[in-house]
């Protein structure tokens, strides 16, 4: 008998928070908004946690219908939530991280403006973001999903007076929308083919079909889910609008595109996996766009100097590498990476976002340097994050990331190759950033750490107590936290080469457990696309094992040598990257700018379509053609009523001259008529 | 009275307790506020009497309910048929929610021959029931045509800029159209010597109207073209802009709100209601001119420099969908369309009503006017934002629910329809936030609007229970769909057996 | 043969007067025309046996009537009327039309009528008898005619009696 | 023995004279004495007819038509008088204020 | 001779009274036949009364009295019309003269409520325009006289007459305004022109007798129903028809009526735009619907079709308003005629309801034209207008509903009207004009709103003077307002009663039957 877990309390939890924090905010003194947000995301955590302290007891998967939604004809939504081991992770990450980053916005925003909506926005995120991950059908995910799109929309623009900040909120709605469009497509697919939108039923239904080798109406779906994805995940091509998404306050970078929302794309994949294990077309796009994107934003991570860009960008890379698992159908890994990612990553920009706080506002990190002394805690958690992501063995980010690398060489080794290679690219840019910010001399202004990034907001209050300082307290203990979480989160997921038992994988094992039949599970792996996993660990252990310390190996050193070049071109001979850059010329420009994608966007679809609404549509066709037609037909009714009128020559002759004509023709026809 | 007697009187009751307002109000004085508060009692009384109507509606049926059907005229057979079923109760309700609304919204902005203006607006409402509930075709021309004027005026005489223009286009655009439908009418009454609706339903179905196979798309066309005008549909919309741009904001929170959904009830009731064949035939090329209402209106949306044109092109997009909704004949698409016609009445009814606050303040439209609000006026961007993205579809919102059922349903219906269909979803965010990013963000650029005084309470009492209403809808659509369900469900059913039986007298021929 | 060689004679006699009416460009010339058809038609009436119908004709119509034009005319001194843009319509459209239109119902009365020729007198309308009709079958249009005559006197003291001022000009056009 | 077409053959020439008349003459003495012709026109083929179906009503029809005329005329003349007053011209061309 | 002067001195009283000459006369007219013309009795007398009266009073003051006078008789008339109706009375008269009817009463009715109205509303026009009242109540009073006799009247000569004192009075009271030379000119126009189509109708009447040998409308039903249907008929009744087209301004007869309309005064013009056009369609009615004569049907749908369009169409770039509403009464004529092509059991009752509403509508528009115009009718042009909304609410606001009644919008009598005689024409399947029909309605909606708008959405350049509204034109605004909005509410009684005609026009009930023999008894006792 499993408890009734109430599970709709914790998305309404931070919804009623978001609410009072909204509606009365305004006229509460900052101490209790911070009560009001912390009681409410914190609630929602100790939820979370008592449905872990349940797990025992628990039947996953576990399903609770609230109430009804839509009802049309057959088809019928209701609020449902659902809960598996799946769930259950993304539960923990979303309510832990993000109440850890609500008690660090604390103190990164008290001096700003509008306090109380910030928290109120954060609030209503984790709503949206709890109801994505605990809803039970496509649809109330899909509630969570747009969601999530408008908390995000509402804090990047959170100052809103900057209008690249309102510009950059847009942004990333409307590319969200684009992916939205994808989105539901899917879901029309699937109503249209099983008439409903459940997960457990969708996934019943799925059962019987097989793979579709040469794409159906499944390869649809998931590509059309994909394109969701890629919005809301920030892949190629819909990636553009996460480094803008920087605009917003760190927390929120480090919350909502970091951690959490920016997942939802790899979460809501692996939760339609029964559809993608029998798309093997859809799965390979899923790879290939998740590798690209992976390399890509690597490489423009190297080149970037804002600080939160690198970071922006490092997050978009990493994304790549969670659809690279999706894409070889480890979706496991996939799981396992997203969570120690959103330790790391969020560990990563709280971070940056303390360091920026202390110089006062800088961003650029060609402004900074030196500050290893000065604000040590800061320090030694970046040096833990950046050790992690850069995939330094015994750290969270090793586990994850060499367990995706090594799937997606079972699945091809281009896919691993280009893996690695990123991994390198990642620990370099990782390391430079670190380089850059941490030692060497300070290179900002001296003493005045008020230089101008949009979070000068924040610097009102630092130079109160003036120059470069440790953040407070209430900053760093979630950095502490976050610390250790990415130093040791990776053991949950020590794989078995490494002597683990991958307890991870095991425990999403009931979830993941392939759907296929396992006929056509032979096919899979005889096809070349992605094998299910448990094929794969079937497949001799020993030279399993030790092939996978191989690559293993050379994954770590691909790590280190990106930490090696890192050294040497930004700690020990700084002058070198320019006289790189030089020769390279031309191709690093390109990366500087980011391939110029916003710009070849702007070009091939922003600007068209706005000069041909207003030129051909409203100017064209609105105005010249139908409103003239309109207008042209009225002035050609007065010009015939002109003409009309002249018989009103007031001649009485005329008018004589009519009546007789006129009697003539009646006489003409009656006596016509009259001889028919 | 007995709940009998109620039910039957119920529907007159609604219809013409505001024109007895009306005709109550000549006889007051000039005092302003007087006629202000007299309106807004009364409409506020024909509100609550309507909610007599979903509180007793029968969900289980799904024929009309609340009939009253008295001779009127002896000859022709005109009859005093009204009654409602899911798809008119609810337009009925929404037509007496906005009027207090509008009441409200003008307590202000209407200083001068405000006799005339209340009066006007009182008339409208009665005229805009009479059409929803009215089942005999008579009485429902009758009502159709007794709206034009009552709006013309409100737009002519209490418009701004080019006002004149504005009424006249609207007035002679939407009566051309509908004589066409009036010729339709008296063809079939002089067929079926009736004008009662159901009776000419299953004379048709029945196939005992001489000549009506020659006729019928004729007779389809006749009233589509009048439905399309009131839409308005792609090629017919010119006249929208104009009206809303000049209207008064009651004007246009009306005319949005209620008037526009004639055209599409229309559709629903008679064209697929009288001639189920036809419609099906004609399907394909009224949703082509759907969707490109759909797109072509949002893109327009998009660029234009003035916030009511913006929310009249949004008009035009979203009217698209319930018209590509309906015609998908598909159960999904037809509640859908219904349920939009409701959320687009609310949300689009309280865009407007925002955008006539601002007029208030700074007596423009235009969008450069304006910028970065949100710090003069948070509460009211606040609003603002939450309409917007009522009428973009965020779920959860009014929006969402129905533009989701009419893509699901165009989607199956036709497929590559629905799929060009879904890409408004991503214009309606573009334009609406694109012109709330210039109206309300950035730094504030005019001093002017520094000191813009924020909503005051009376606009908050009328726009509150707007917004609340949008949510409400969005949380719990099942509430509307309950009953709207088994009335779609019904006209669907007796459209298919209707062509099924001509198709099978065909056959039989 | 008689009744042929004198309905002929005076019928045109009657048709020039007509002609000669169109043809004179001074009024009197027209009304003294108008005479001499007044007068040639009581004869046709006398042909056709109606003497009371003619000499009616001749004391009320070309006695009475026609002085009154010729009185009017000499008050007015109207002169022969002066040649002055004429109306395209009446000359392109009228004339045409009442030439179809004659041609037409004189055929009409020729070949359709129904009639047959008749004698001398045909029908000899004694005053005895029309006055039987008069007061007997028509005496309510009899009666009504008084009030006809009435408005005739009343409308015409109205209108030729000579007002205060007069306004020449037309406001608006 | 004449035929009696003949009759209605000279009424109708009188007629369409009186409307030719009406057509071109410019005087508006002259118009009016066409109608007159006219009227007159019509009591020939009245009387005629009478012949032809042996009722005397169509003779007493011609009295109440000279009733007529002779109202008309005086009516008509006083207009005629007034006009000429207000405008100082017989010539039914330049009576043209009204128009259009 | 001795007859027309007799007539012409001893007329009055004779038209009263069974006069001594009447008398003398073997079997002498009953009361029922007086009682069959006692409206016209009526009226004649008032008329006479006024007479009488003028010339032993003030000019000045005598107006206010006269006037009550007239309107006494008006209502006189329609007392009588009511007393009439009662049925011992129905049936013919005056030796197959006249015939009561519902048909008849309805029309009767009509005249001398509009009568009344148009009394009402010249009340304080003569003093503006310092109009001779005795003559012009006199001259309204004999025309109502006309009117209802031509309603009445069941033999051609008789409408004739009937239909030449209306004209005649029309003549005169068009050029009342003996100072204004647009009114002579207006006046002199009217009266050539209608006397040249009067001689058509005469000429068609002739013709009518020659074919049937008789001129009473049901000899002639009898004798077409019969199966003569020589040319001479077709040709009759095309000649009838040129007469009285012209009388009810139908296309292309329809020349005289803006310059008419424009250049009379207004009370005048509201009154023979309703009263005289009435009865002459009462007339035509009778003509097609109960003598049947052939062939009129592609005929009245030509000349329904082209009044429509061109009344409508020329219209629309008019600026002045009593132009404007000539040219609008040209389109309702068009209107008119529609019903005219229907079949009897729909079109008679239609065309009736649409006089009656008309009348309502048009009547009450151009008494507030007339009011607005002022002295000499300076200010009868659109830009006048202006403004007129503020300046004088009810005034405005009471045009404007006549105008919407014109235009067809609902809760008006012109909406029924219209909606009627399209449904008309829509049962006898004539789809053609149907459309036309509502298509005209629709462009014809364009002149009406300018006047609104002008009214209500623009502001007065210079200002012009609007007097209060008097007693009269109160009433007579209340009146026909009251009237339009109630044939537009509940126009069934007006209609139901409409209907009841029909049978009596169309099939041969018992006095019909008797009518036809002493029709042929009157055709035999030629000799």
């Amino acid at each position: 008998m499993t408890p009734n877990l109430h599970l709709w309390l914790i998305p309404i939890l931070p919804l009623i928070g978001a609410t009072i924090n909204g509606v009365f905010g305004k006229r509460f003194s900052r101490q209790t908004v911070t009560g009001i947000a912390w009681t409410f995301s914190g609630a929602a955590f100790a939820m979370a946690l008592w449905v872990v302290s349940q797990f025992s007891s628990l039947v996953l998967p576990y399903t609770e219908q609230l109430s009804p939604w839509i009802q049309a004809g057959t088809f019928h939504a209701e609020f449902g939530f659902y809960l598996d081991q799946l769930t259950l992770i993304m539960l923990l990450v979303v309510t832990g991280v993000g109440f850890l980053i609500h008690i660090y916005s604390v103190g990164y925003m008290w001096e700003e403006g509008g306090f109380y909506r910030f928290f109120s926005y954060l609030n209503l995120f984790l709503f949206f973001m709890l109801t994505l991950i605990l809803a039970s059908n496509y649809l109330v995910m899909f509630i969570g999903w747009e969601g999530v799109g408008l908390a995000s929309y509402l804090l990047i623009g959170f100052w809103f007076t900057k209008d690249s900040a309102a510009s950059a909120g847009k942004k990333a709605f409307i590319v969200n929308r684009i992916g939205d469009f994808g989105f539901l497509l899917a879901l029309f697919l699937i109503i249209q083919h099983f008439g409903t939108l459940d997960f457990t039923q969708v996934t019943s239904a799925v059962i019987p079909y097989g793979i579709e080798a040469s794409g159906g109406f499944l390869t649809a779906i998931a590509i059309l889910l994909m394109v969701g994805a890629c919005g809301k995940s920030a892949q190629i091509p819909l990636y553009i609008w996460l480094p803008d998404a920087m605009e917003g306050p760190t927390p929120v970078s480090a919350l909502i595109h970091a951690a959490t929302m920016v997942t939802a794309g790899v979460y809501m994949v692996s939760r339609s996996h029964a559809i993608f294990e029998r798309a093997p077309i859809a799965l390979t796009v899923v790879a290939i766009i998740g590798t690209l994107t992976a390399f890509f934003a690597a490489t423009i991570g190297i080149t970037q100097t804002d600080i939160k860009k690198v970071l922006a960008y490092s997050t978009v890379s990493q994304l790549g590498y969670m659809f690279m698992a999706c894409g070889v159908a480890a979706f496991s890994a996939g799981i396992f990476h997203l969570m120690t990612h959103a330790f790391f990553k969020g560990l990563l920009f709280l971070a940056a976002g303390s360091v920026i706080h202390s110089v006062g506002g800088e961003q650029d990190m060609r402004k900074m340097g030196g500050l290893r002394k000065k604000i040590p805690w800061t320090f030694w958690s970046m040096t833990a994050a950046t050790f992690a992501i850069a995939g330094i063995p015994g750290l969270s980010g090793f586990f994850s990331k060499d367990e995706i690398l090594w799937h997606a060489y079972q699945a091809n080794w281009i896919y691993w190759f280009i893996g690695v290679f990123t991994a390198f690219l990642t620990a370099f840019y990782m390391f430079r950033l670190w380089f850059m910010t941490f030692f060497g001399e300070y290179r900002g202004e001296a003493e005045s750490g008020h230089g101008h990034g949009h979070d000068a907001h924040s610097a009102h209050g630092s130079h109160g107590h003036g120059g470069i300082h440790e953040s407070p307290k209430v900053m760093l203990i979630p950095l502490v936290i976050l610390a250790f979480l990415s130093v040791f989160g990776g053991y949950v997921g020590v794989p078995a080469s490494l002597g683990g038992s991958n307890r991870f994988d095991a425990f999403l094992a009931p979830v993941f457990h392939s759907t296929l039949p396992s006929a056509s599970a032979e096919q899979a792996t005889a096809g070349e696309s992605a094998p299910p996993e448990h094929a794969t660990e079937s497949a001799e252990p020993g030279t399993g094992h030790s092939t996978e310390l191989i690559f293993t190996g050379i994954s770590v050193c691909a790590g280190f040598a990106g930490l090696f070049f890192a050294w040497l071109l930004y700690h020990r001979r700084p002058q070198l990257p320019q006289e790189i850059a030089l020769s390279l010329g031309g191709l690093y420009r390109g990366v500087l700018h980011k391939y110029y994608v916003d710009e070849i966007y702007g070009a091939l679809f922003v600007k068209p379509l706005i000069s041909i609404s207003r030129g051909v549509f409203w100017h064209g066709i609105d105005q010249h053609v139908i409103d003239a037609t309109l207008d042209d037909s009225a002035a050609g009714a007065r010009e015939i009523s002109g003409v009309v009128r002249r018989m009103q020559s007031g001649n009485l002759r005329s008018y004589a001259g009519w009546i007789a004509f006129g009697a003539a023709a009646v006489v003409l026809y009656m006596v016509w008529v009259g001889t028919r | 009275m007995n709940s009998a007697t109620l039910d039957t009187a119920i529907l007159s009751l609604v219809t013409f307790i505001p024109l007895a307002g009306g005709l109550l109000l000549l006889l007051f004085p000039r005092r302003h506020r007087d006629i202000r508060v007299f309106a807004l009692v009364v409409s506020l009384l024909d509100f609550i009497v309507s909610l007599h109507l979903p509180a007793h509606f029968d969900r289980a049926k799904s024929g009309f309910q609340f009939q009253i059907n008295c001779a009127w005229i002896t000859h022709p057979n005109i009859h005093y048929h009204m009654g409602v079923d899911g798809i008119s109760l609810w337009l009925v309700v929404l037509t007496t929610f906005l009027t207090p609304l509008c009441v409200l919204i003008s307590w202000n902005s209407i200083n001068d021959r405000v006799k005339e203006f209340f009066i006007l607006l009182l008339v409208m409402e009665t005229a805009l029931i009479g059409v929803f509930v009215a089942l005999d075709l008579f009485l429902f021309y009758f009502f159709w045509e007794a709206t034009l004027i009552p709006m013309a005026l409100l737009i002519g005489m209490f418009g701004h800029g080019r006002k004149v223009y504005a009424a006249v286009k609207f007035f002679l655009y939407t009566m051309i159209a509908s004589v066409f439908m009036l010729a339709a009418i008296l063809w079939l009454y002089a067929q079926t010597g009736t004008f009662d609706f159901v009776e000419i339903q299953q004379a048709i179905q029945s196939g005992h109207v001489a000549h009506f196979s020659g006729a019928a798309l004729w007779l389809f066309l006749g009233f589509f073209i009048a439905f399309a005008v009131k839409v308005p549909l792609f090629p017919f919309h010119t006249w929208l802009p104009d009206a809303h741009v000049e209207a008064p904001t009651a004007g246009s929170v009306l005319l949005a709100g209620v008037l526009l959904k004639m055209g599409t009830y229309g559709m629903l009731r008679f064209d697929l209601g009288l001639f189920p064949e036809q419609s099906r035939h004609n399907a394909p090329w009224v949703m082509i001119l759907a969707l490109i209402g759909i797109i072509y209106g949002a893109l327009v949306a998009m660029v234009q420099p003035n916030m009511k044109k913006v929310i009249a092109y949004s008009s035009v997009s979203h009217l698209g969908f319930v018209v590509l909704g309906i015609f998908s004949f598909t159960q999904l698409g037809l509640d859908g369309a219904m349920f939009i016609m409701l959320a687009h009445g609310v949300s689009t009814g309280a865009l407007f009503m925002l955008a006539g606050i601002l007029y208030e303040r700074r007596h423009t439209y235009e969008i450069s006017e304006f910028g970065g609000l949100a710090t003069p006026m948070p509460i009211y961007s606040t609003f603002f934002l939450f309409v917007v993205l009522a009428s973009v579809g965020l779920p959860l919102l009014n929006g969402f629910v129905g533009e989701f059922l009419v893509l699901s349903g165009a989607f199956q219906a036709h497929m590559w329809y629905g799929i060009a269909a879904c890409t408004g979803v991503i214009w309606s965010a573009c334009y609406l936030l694109w012109m709330y990013q210039r109206v309300f963000f950035g730094k504030v650029t005019h001093d002017k609007n520094n000191t813009l005084p924020d909503l005051n309470l009376r606009e908050r009492t009328a726009l509150i229970p707007a917004a609340v209403m949008a949510l409400v809808m969005g949380v719990a659509p099942f509430l509307w769909l309950k009953s709207i369900d088994p009335a779609v469900h019904a006209s669907l059913a007796s459209s298919l057996t209707s062509v099924a039986q001509i198709a099978s007298k065909v056959v039989g021929r | 043969m008689l009744h042929l060689i004198l309905f002929s004679v005076f019928g045109l006699i009657c048709v020039a007067g007509a002609v000669n009416l169109l043809v004179q460009s001074h009024p009197i010339n027209s009304a003294l025309s108008l005479v001499v058809v007044m007068g040639s038609l009581a004869v046709e009436y006398l042909l056709l046996g109606a003497e009371f119908v003619a000499a009616v004709q001749v004391i009320v119509y070309a006695g009475a009537i026609m002085v009154l034009f010729v009185f009017v005319i000499m008050l007015l001194n109207a002169g022969a009327e002066e040649r002055s843009k004429g109306s395209i319509v009446a000359l392109a459209l009228g004339v045409p039309g009442m030439l179809i239109a004659a041609i037409l119902i004189a055929w009409v009365l020729v070949t359709h009528s129904g009639t047959q020729p008749v004698a001398l007198g045909a029908l000899p309308g004694h005053p005895k008898d029309i006055a039987e009709l008069l007061f007997h079958d028509f005496l309510l249009p009899f009666e009504v005619t008084s009030i006809l005559v009435l408005i005739a006197i009343m409308g015409s003291v109205v209108l030729a009696s000579r007002p205060e001022a007069i306004e020449h000009s037309k406001k608006e056009s | 023995m004449v035929p009696l077409s003949y009759y209605l053959v000279l009424s109708g020439i009188l007629f369409a004279c009186g409307v030719a008349g009406f057509l071109i003459k410019r005087n508006i003495i002259t118009i009016f004495m066409s109608i007159e012709l006219m009227l007159n026109g019509v009591n020939l083929s009245f009387v005629a007819f009478a012949a032809q179906w042996h009722a005397l009503s169509g003779q007493v029809f011609v009295f109440f038509v000279m009733v007529v005329a002779a109202a008309e005329a005086a009516v008509g003349l006083a207009i005629i008088i007034a006009v000429y007053r207000t405008r100082a011209t017989l010539n039914v061309d330049k009576v043209d204020l009204l128009k259009l | 001779m001795i007859t027309t002067t007799v007539a012409i001195i001893l007329g009055a009283p004779l038209a009263m009274f069974t006069t001594p000459t009447a008398s003398l006369m073997p079997n002498i007219p009953h009361a029922a036949d007086y009682i069959r013309i006692l409206p016209e009795i009526v009226l004649s007398i008032f008329g006479m009364v006024i007479m009488f009266v003028d010339p032993l009073m003030d000019e000045r003051k005598s107006q206010k009295t006269l006037g009550s006078i007239a309107l006494l008789g008006a209502f006189a008339a329609i007392a009588a019309t009511l007393f009439q109706a009662q049925p011992q009375y129905a049936g013919l008269g005056f030796w197959n003269m006249v015939r009561v009817d519902h048909f008849s009463i309805f029309f009767h009715f009509l005249v001398a409520a509009i009568t009344a109205v148009v009394i009402l509303t010249s009340y304080e026009y003569m003093d503006v325009q310092q109009i001779r009242a005795g003559e012009y109540y006199a001259l309204i009073l004999f025309g109502a006289v006309g009117m209802g006799l031509m309603s009445s009247a069941v033999e051609l000569v008789l409408i004739f007459i009937a239909l030449e004192i209306s004209s005649i009075s029309t003549y005169v009271l068009a050029g009342f305004r003996r100072r204004a030379a647009i009114s002579s000119e207006a006046s002199v126009k009217y009266f050539l022109l209608g006397s040249f189509a009067t001689a058509f109708f005469l000429y068609g009447v002739a013709l009518m007798f020659g074919a049937t040998g008789s001129t009473s409308i049901s000899v002639i039903a009898e004798k077409l129903a019969a199966g003569n249907h020589s040319l001479l008929v077709y040709a009759g009744v095309a000649l009838m028809f040129v007469g009285l087209g012209f009388k009810v301004a139908a296309a292309p007869f329809h020349v005289w009526t803006p310059d008419v309309y424009e250049g009379a005064p207004s009370p005048v013009v509201g009154f023979m735009s309703t009263a005289p056009k009435a009865a002459v369609f009462a007339v035509l009615l009778r003509i097609i619907f109960e003598a049947h004569v052939p062939g009129t049907l592609w005929l009245i749908w030509v000349a329904a079709a082209l009044s429509m369009t061109i009344g409508n169409i020329a219209a629309l770039v008019q600026n002045n308003v009593k132009r404007l509403l000539a040219y609008s009464s040209i389109a309702h004529a068009g209107y008119l005629l529609v019903a005219f092509a229907a079949l009897p059991a729909n079109g008679i009752p239609a065309a009736m309801f649409y006089t009656a509403a008309y009348a309502a509508m048009n009547i009450g528009a151009f008494a507030v034209v007339s009011h607005f115009a002022n002295a000499g009718e300076r200010y009868v042009k659109m830009e006048d207008y202006e403004g007129l909304g503020r300046r004088s609410p009810i005034l405005a606001a009471t045009l404007t509903i006549f105008l919407l009644s014109l235009i067809g919008i609902p809760m008006t009598g012109g909406f029924f009207a219209k909606f009627y005689v399209f449904t008309a024409i829509a049962q006898a399947h004539l789809i053609g004009l149907l459309i036309i029909g509502v298509l005209n309605s629709a462009i014809g909606a364009y002149y009406y709103l300018r006047i609104i708008v002008v009214m209500y959405m623009r502001e007065a350049q210079e200002e012009v003077p609007v007097t209060p509204i008097p007693v009269g034109l109160g009433l007579a605004l209340a009146l026909s307002l009251i009237a339009t909005i109630y044939l537009g509410i509940a126009p069934n009684r007006v209609l139901t009663y409409a209907q009841t005609s029909v049978s009596e026009l169309t099939s041969s009930s018992t006095p019909l039957a008797s009518a036809s023999q002493a029709g042929s008894a009157m055709a035999a006792d030629g000799h």
